[in-house]
């Protein structure tokens, strides 16, 4: 559809008030529901998580809070054997893609570095170091293509990511070998405490795709069905063997950057209030209602299993599923070295010590 | 001492407000450094102090961080340039060894760098993966740079003051398990030498080496073994690069035993070198091989297991009992 | 002038055969027939470095041959207390700026990293490490807008090192801080031997200035008068305050990447003659001389100057000028650590030995 | 032995071949490896054999490298990347800390990166600045990685089949003095194990200790000190990471002397290393201590000045002649 590839403008089917400007150009209204649904399961991941941050059963949450549109359609989009490729604040897209979140969430408990099995559901670890992870992507994409199969990757960065040398170079070398990759943008406006400003003072990051020879589009990012055809074209160019899509999502970073951030000394609550009414799920939830697809029974059986997730995550998270320390040992190399058995022995050693005493 | 009691972060921050009131060409910045105050809040209210011209964000890209400091310094400028967490600083590792390391000696001497580069670093806070690598090889291996690394307050104050002082660039290690620790600085106490290491705790039986994050261990380890009748000295380094041999030498020559303490996996690393410069020095005067406790040769563990990894105090006396007391 | 900053299109203004479709929007005669002298200059330069390397008097040698105009224009826009930002390749710029060549190809000697002093002209160090000096260009910008200088810096790399991420963040950096950049590309076509369209599949390396929000021009790289007013207008722009420009100019690497290379793997001879007749020498000579402001008489000048210093040049790069090894040592610290001191201890009690014998 | 003479260069050249013959999976990129065959020929006609989808040149940007390597490993393939120069492997460093290295770790095992990142190596070449570093301290510090560093022809041959074949990421540093030296390879001999040194030259009287480019200059050493009287072992680490203690340790309580000889800056360094895991393994045996001939702790010099700087037969005699020989 070629007004999701225009770069001018931003592209946005329903606009804050639910009201959509041409209802044939939405996805089916079946899908918008089923993104509805997974959006309700979003906001309460974020929700939940946020409150096990509170109760100190987790360390730490970076929270996609106004942001579920994007991390509901970057999934949405993709087949079981393409790849998404997260960030530590993806993780409620990471749980759409049908990882188990108590699995995501182990990283932000401390219990290891990444809960899940990446190849399992073809999602990467979630990256700490930003933008690093958009060259995997382009690597698992040029890989795939080598092979002749038809994977698509969807990777994931935010705004402040695109300042990094990497970004770039995973840019380029995606348009240059016509990789099947999506940028996905989530500019949510600050990069903890920087604003957008001093990241970029371009029209807009998606006007960095001229630059590598890639089509870019500016979408709505709190408009689900936007970003859904948006993402679809860019997903179905990417597995015809038409190369990269850059795709900026417009959207905001309603919570702090974690809990261990404190917002006020870098914004105003007025500002954050400017983007309340334009709430992915609310204006989704409105047009929905006015098509008669969303009733109660329905809003009740969504929220249903929203509760049942968030028990689900509370008892996960909850449980005591201590790893052994040996393991620390024992994939550092896929045989441990003489060194590191040593290591593991004295370690070993000093725990049978320690519980004897 | 007219000491007052303050954070390490707050030792660092005095310094850099001292440091940036005495000279004009003194600029901060970083990711989140200005109206933030960094995310450890070292930098504090400095741009509400000198503006936002003297303390700055920048855009999020590390080599352009250290690159820019870099130009900075060629054009009259002492840049003091925050990097968030120490594996954050490697995409600037390019600019730190081709070029912050180098251009003193590719220009005989004609371009000097004077930039500090401040990392938060190390562990024991229980952060997640990329925030707790102890970085200091890289550093210490690459010549041209200084490595400074605070295990107190009053260094932490006073080092600063004497990296951003320095003609060289250095590379400014801040152990964050001690940012929040509370301590009397006294902040008029005059700036220490660099590539001096201090004698924290005097002790005939052995002498425990340490910097930064494990002097505060060895300390508790030595007080351990005072309880059990062992006489441990510590010996903080503080300057990795330049190195103190003087001190170093001195204090393990009299007492023939040492035990170097370390959080970075021990292989090619700092506590490697510090072994095999004392060996080479005091070889006739050990009654044991000087032995280490360092983290393990794995990637930082998450924080569940950390202490597991992280050189305690039980660790450190386990090996001081190795050390073939019935020898001598 | 805005022609030249119009980002469609290539600004030429004297064509390959010589020819001014608009004579007057080119520079002073006067200022192209300096130009012109400086291009003979350089190319004598690259010629005279040539013929040392082949003599074994110069380990290597990376020829702008083809590229004098860039050489000569990145130079003559610039102010006394600008500064210049070169590669290795661009020793002819570096000579232009009033440096003494012979300093110049002490690196290429291998006597020392680099041989003249970048305070006393301006001139950084010649870059290796590509990309990785254009940030050092903003800095040295930036911090003489810090303190109110209106000191403007010309940062110069080739198309090759576009692909660096160091080059993202120079222009990013640039662009965010209004730095008193100009970046001027040379788009020679190739970096060592892999061509243009392995770095970029964008319609030009300026379409890249966009997603920095930075103004971007493509100028003819071999048309002196184009560039001249291309970069002086640049050159204004950033000492006005006004921000960093992308300069790409459209030239070509006549001589191989070094006279280590061997450029028949990789590109065939109709390539480069098809390029031959480009030459920025010859037509601003043809223009010249049409203008009737160079004759026989001047040429033979010109020449005279250009025997002059490459009489220079092979005088003083053969001159036995060794380099006390000491110096090692010299300048890693500002005062030699006790450990350097006894490094230099042992270095020296060698050299006595070996004296001695 | 059925060897055939060829280069060092050839000789890799003829590893890459096989393996790509061999496994569908391995490719090959980097900058200029394509038509060019790499500044040192060491991919020469591998694109025109495999084909451009095997053997690719990239954009110039080598953390670009590094990372779409990493991304190729986790969905399949067995990359071979090629950094041009040591020195500008350093743009990659974060790729390579932060995800070649940990990601087998993160990921509890189920993700390995079967990937080798190939980096000429070290001076003797008369490069300039930032083409002669010796950079595999950086490499050997940081847990997860392989370092393997081959001496000869057979070795570079040999271990690079092993590395290619390893489930985990290596580090593989050619010697580049060495690219164009002749030896007889045996491309028929069983591939050499990963982590295992090799004694290249028995000895009684003091032990040699050296990996990739200097290895030659020992044997060289040992050579003349035979002729003055004195028997020099030399053992050829090969493999820093993993590291052949049983080796090494075996060697040096034999001759209860050693000297470690390596072209790196010696400060916090892989001979660091060496000296502090030999002094802890071997001390009741050692007659003096183990010393160091490193290269200076200085950036890599020009041209004109590096054999000054470079580790030579009589730097390392000069040692050896230090080793306390009066006292035994
Ligand atoms: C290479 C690197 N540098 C610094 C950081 C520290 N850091 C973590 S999140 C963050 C801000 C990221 O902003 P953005 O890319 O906009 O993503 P958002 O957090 O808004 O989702 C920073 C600076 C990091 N993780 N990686
Ligand atoms: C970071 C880095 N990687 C690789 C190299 C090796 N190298 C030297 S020149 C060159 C090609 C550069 O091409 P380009 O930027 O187009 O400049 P040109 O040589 O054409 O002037 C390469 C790959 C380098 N100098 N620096
Ligand atoms: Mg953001
Ligand atoms: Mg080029």
């Amino acid at each position: 559809m070629s007004t999701s590839l225009a770069v001018d403008g931003v592209v946005q089917l329903v606009d804050e008030h639910g009201h959509a400007a041409d209802p044939a150009v939405l996805p089916p209204t079946a899908e918008l529901l089923a993104g509805y649904r997974a959006m309700v399961l979003a906001r309460r991941l974020n929700e939940q998580a946020g409150a096990l941050v509170r109760q100190g059963r987790l360390a730490v949450y970076p929270s996609s809070h106004g942001q579920e549109a994007c991390q509901v359609a970057a999934v949405s989009v993709l087949r079981e054997d393409d790849w998404l490729f997260p960030t530590y604040r993806d993780t409620a897209a990471v749980a759409a893609r049908g990882v188990d979140p108590v699995e995501a969430l182990v990283l932000l408990r401390g219990d290891w570095h990444c809960g899940y099995d990446p190849t399992a559901h073809r999602v990467a670890p979630q990256a700490t170091p930003l933008a690093t992870q958009l060259l995997h992507a382009v690597g698992v994409g040029h890989a795939a293509r080598l092979r002749g199969e038809d994977t698509v990757v969807m990777a994931l960065c935010g705004d402040g990511a695109t300042s990094e040398g990497d970004f770039h170079e995973a840019c380029n070398f995606a348009a240059v070998f016509a990789a099947p990759v999506v940028f996905l943008v989530q500019n949510n406006k600050y990069a903890i405490s920087v604003p957008l400003a001093r990241q970029s003072v371009a029209p807009s990051l998606a006007a960095k795709g001229a630059g590598y020879g890639m089509p870019a589009v500016l979408v709505d990012g709190n408009d689900l069905a936007a970003l859904s055809v948006t993402l679809s074209d860019a997903v179905r160019r990417a597995r015809d063997g038409d190369g990269p899509t850059l795709v900026e999502a417009d959207t905001y970073r309603v919570a702090a950057h974690t809990n261990a951030d404190d917002p006020a000394r870098y914004r105003t609550e007025d500002e954050v209030a400017r983007w309340l009414p334009r709430d992915p799920l609310a204006r989704l939830r409105t047009y929905l209602i006015a098509e008669g697809v969303l009733d109660d029974a329905r809003e009740a059986e969504f929220a249903a299993a929203a509760d049942e997730m968030a028990a689900h995550v509370r008892h996960g998270v909850s449980a005591e599923d201590v790893v052994d320390p040996a393991e620390l040992f024992a994939h550092v190399y896929a045989r441990p070295t003489a060194q590191l058995a040593e290591q593991e022995a004295l370690l070993r050693a000093e725990l049978t010590e320690e519980a004897a005493r | 001492m007219s000491g007052v009691t303050m954070t390490m972060a707050q030792a660092i921050n005095t310094a850099l407000r001292e440091a940036m009131a005495a000279d004009e060409s003194v600029v901060v910045f970083g990711e989140d450094v200005g109206a933030l105050g960094g995310v450890f809040r070292v930098t504090d209210g400095l741009a509400a102090t000198f503006g936002e011209q003297r303390c700055f964000d920048t855009p999020l890209a590390e080599s352009g961080i250290v690159g820019m400091a870099v130009g900075m310094a060629m054009n009259g400028m002492r840049p003091v340039v925050e990097m968030q967490f120490d594996a954050f600083a490697y995409p600037a590792f390019e600019q730190i060894t081709s070029h912050v390391a180098k251009m003193a000696s590719r220009t005989r001497g004609r371009v000097r760098l004077p930039m500090v580069i401040r990392i938060p670093y190390a562990g024991g806070i229980g952060g997640v993966e990329h925030h707790c690598d102890s970085s200091e090889a890289y550093y210490a291996h690459t010549p041209g740079l200084t490595v400074l690394v605070p295990a107190t307050g009053a260094d932490a104050h006073g080092l600063l003051r004497a990296a951003i002082h320095s003609p060289d660039p250095v590379i400014f290690l801040e152990p964050k398990k001690h940012y929040f620790t509370k301590e009397e600085v006294d902040v008029t106490a005059p700036v220490p030498p660099v590539g001096r290491a201090v004698v924290r705790r005097a002790g005939r039986d052995a002498t425990l080496i340490a910097y930064g994050p494990s002097v505060s261990v060895a300390l508790a380890a030595a007080e351990q073994a005072a309880d059990e009748g062992r006489d441990l000295g510590v010996v903080d380094i503080r300057s990795i690069v330049p190195f103190d041999d003087e001190t170093v030498a001195a204090t393990v020559r009299a007492t023939g035993r040492a035990v170097v303490v370390a959080e970075a996996p021990g292989f090619a690393s700092v506590a490697s070198e510090i072994v095999a410069r004392v060996t080479e020095r005091c070889f006739h005067h050990l009654e044991a091989p000087v032995r280490r406790v360092t983290g393990f040769d794995i990637p930082y563990p998450p924080p569940k297991l950390e202490r597991h990894h992280l050189p305690g105090v039980d660790r450190v006396l386990a090996t001081v009992d190795e050390l073939q007391w019935d020898a001598s």
